[in-house]
């Protein structure tokens, strides 16, 4: 009986993120593809469960359905704004020219892949699982996750914030921020929400943080959590706060980068690779790592949502959309 | 089988059971505004049954405290959410369903 | 036939990449593509996810959800950049999708 | 015990299949925000029951991510700025 409903909960799983990958995938209506988008992620998130990965599961609660969706939502109504304030038109679209080429090549994708997947030897042997947790011990964490990421695996780590760095070089340089709304109201209800929540959040991202080194947690979901803050503060006081000074932007996204390679190079100068602990510290370094990394990782996911360079902060207010229509109504 | 199991288990039926109502609700009622009520409601109130289930069958205190905090954020964060939309909706002109139209 | 759980949803990871990669080639709106993408990429960590999972009681592999993890932070850079320069291109065409030159070309005309 | 629990965990996922008609049938904007958010409750939901069932107790900090984060879409759709007349226009039918 628990065998079969087992069962038949991850078959149902596997038809739902199926189907709402196909649905929001063709939909013309760009808003509908993006909830869909967005009730596919928290799918994947349950599938993680299943599949014994609680820190994927975390990172995609945090990441794919808050931020992404939180981005892909301002993406799509600046691209909509300024259409209507250039009489673009949004759904005249060529037609997609020769699906069945497509199809057919597609099709026999879908059969190596099957064929690779049902070829996978069924004996398992536990790929790096078992060096993994032999030597756990001497990687001064509990979790062989964060091990991994940070300690076995640490140049990818550190090359990770740097891609999360580059990708706001790269969104610093083609666009400007996109700002909150003016001229809808905010509302005594919307500011204790966030005047509640936000403490609320910067706590469990504490807590998450401190998780991590002995089970499912770490640096990105806390890091997520603090950009969740941040885009919850921007959202809610945006319109009537100045914009921070610019350097503070900067230093924020680059200090854990800078803590890292600092660490790293001060190992190397003690005589041993980059990124390799002394015997018996390696716990505390990976908390210290781990602590400037969350900032950063807030401070640049804050960043990618706003979706550009903010502009300077020469007087009070300056938050105005500059594509808003709503002015002329 | 014990009397907490027991307890729990019915604890968690009774939430099942809110759940359901809210998704019906969700499907049947005829405009934005009485959906909320599913939203606000049934399914906050079917949650709440099953956080105390979980909890009674988990035993363990700092679960428990995690449980009442993550109810108590879906509660804050349903109602701002549907009070922020309900709101736009209004003002955007949406008016609500009455019986004879 | 039965299938273990890991089979399965490898099989529906590979299910999704496929649909991602349909619909990342065969729909001109900018933000269809990289929605289509995302998903794609979610099919991608659903298969090696797949492959750590050694069963109900073990622990699963730590590595492959060590490279996942890094993905998913990966994907989420990517998909910021992709939709600034998607904000960009609509903002100086008014257009929601990348058009043949020749048809540009045609209106100036 | 844990059969009623697994069995309740396929009910509970029926019941999102059934709130993704609501998202995926509209008919406005806002309808399809509210039921997802109707659909993050229930993902909480499952996310607790799987924590028993599996005896994972990490799925319950996942609840506990996906719970305090399920306000920021709905907050940002709420608060998007407005195209004037066209908008409105869509929200009424």
């Amino acid at each position: 009986m628990i065998d079969l409903a087992a069962k038949a909960f991850d078959a149902l799983l596997a038809g739902l993120i199926l189907w709402l990958a196909w649905s929001s995938l063709s939909t013309q209506d760009i808003l509908k593809g993006i909830v869909l988008f967005i009730a596919f992620g928290l799918c994947m998130g349950l599938a993680w469960v299943r599949l014994n990965a609680p820190d994927i599961a975390l990172v995609e609660a945090a990441v794919a359905s808050g931020i992404t969706g939180a981005m892909l939502l301002g993406a799509w109504n600046k691209m909509r704004l300024s259409l209507a304030k250039m009489r673009g038109d949004e759904t005249k679209l060529p037609e997609p020219g020769r699906p069945w080429l497509h199809i057919s090549g597609l099709m026999a994708m879908g059969g190596a892949l099957g064929w690779a997947i049902f070829s996978i030897p069924p004996e398992n042997t536990g790929g790096l699982l078992v060096p993994a947790m032999r030597e756990l011990p001497r990687s001064g964490v509990g979790n062989p996750v964060t091990a991994a990421l940070l300690n076995y695996r640490a140049y990818d780590t550190l090359l990770e914030i740097g891609v999360l760095l580059l990708a706001v070089v790269g969104v610093w340089s083609i666009a400007k921020s996109r700002k909150p709304a003016q001229g809808v109201p905010r509302g005594p209800i919307l500011y204790g929400f966030a005047r509640i929540s936000a403490p609320l959040l910067i706590l469990i991202g504490g807590y998450f943080l401190w998780l991590g080194t002995s089970r499912a947690g770490g640096a990105f979901q806390a890091g997520a959590l603090m950009a969740a803050v941040g885009v919850l503060l921007v959202l809610t006081y945006g319109p009537t706060r100045r914009v921070p000074a610019e350097w503070i932007d900067r230093w924020g996204s680059i200090f854990g980068l800078t803590v890292f390679l600092t660490l790293g190079i001060g190992f190397m100068l003690q005589g041993r690779a980059m990124l390799e602990y002394s015997a018996g510290s390696a716990g505390a370094w990976i908390l210290v790592i781990e602590s400037a990394a969350t900032v950063s990782i807030g401070w640049t996911l804050l960043l990618l949502f706003l979706g550009g360079r903010p502009q300077a902060a020469s007087q009070k207010g300056i938050l105005v959309e500059e594509d808003e229509v709503e002015g002329q109504a | 089988m014990n009397g907490i199991e027991v307890l729990a288990s019915i604890f968690i039926g009774i939430g099942l059971l809110f759940f359901i109502a809210g998704t019906a609700g969700l499907l049947r009622f005829p405009d934005v505004y009485m959906r909320l009520h599913a939203l606000t409601k049934a399914d906050n109130l079917g949650l709440g049954f099953i956080s105390l289930g979980v909890g009674l069958q988990t035993g363990s205190w700092s679960i428990g405290v995690k449980l009442l905090l993550i109810w108590l954020a879906v509660l804050l964060a349903s109602s701002t959410v549907s009070h922020l939309i309900a709101r736009r909706a209004l003002r955007g002109g949406m008016s609500p369903w009455r019986r004879e139209q | 036939m039965s299938l273990d759980p890991e089979t399965l949803y490898a099989l529906t990871g590979c299910g999704i990449f496929l649909i991602g990669l349909y619909s990342f080639s065969i729909y001109p709106h900018l933000i269809r593509k990289i929605l289509a993408l995302n998903i794609a990429g979610a099919g991608v960590y659903l298969v090696l996810a797949s492959m750590a999972y050694q069963g109900k009681e073990t622990v699963a592999d730590p590595v492959p959800h060590a490279m996942v993890l890094t993905g998913i932070v990966v994907a989420v850079a990517g998909t910021a950049l992709a939709l600034a320069l998607a904000g960009r291109i609509s903002s100086e065409t008014g257009k929601v999708d990348l058009e043949e030159p020749q048809d540009i070309e045609k209106e100036d005309e | 015990m844990s059969a009623f629990l697994s069995v309740s965990l396929v009910v509970l996922l029926i019941t999102m299949a059934a709130g993704l008609v609501r998202v995926a049938r509209g008919p406005t904007e806002a309808d399809r925000v509210l039921a997802s958010l109707l659909l993050g409750t229930t993902g909480v939901a499952i996310l607790l029951v799987l924590s028993l069932v599996m005896s994972m107790p990490a799925a319950v900090d996942v609840a506990l991510m996906f719970a305090v984060l399920s306000a920021i879409i709905g907050i940002a759709f709420a608060l998007r700025g407005r195209v004037a007349a066209s908008e409105s226009e869509k929200d009424l039918e």
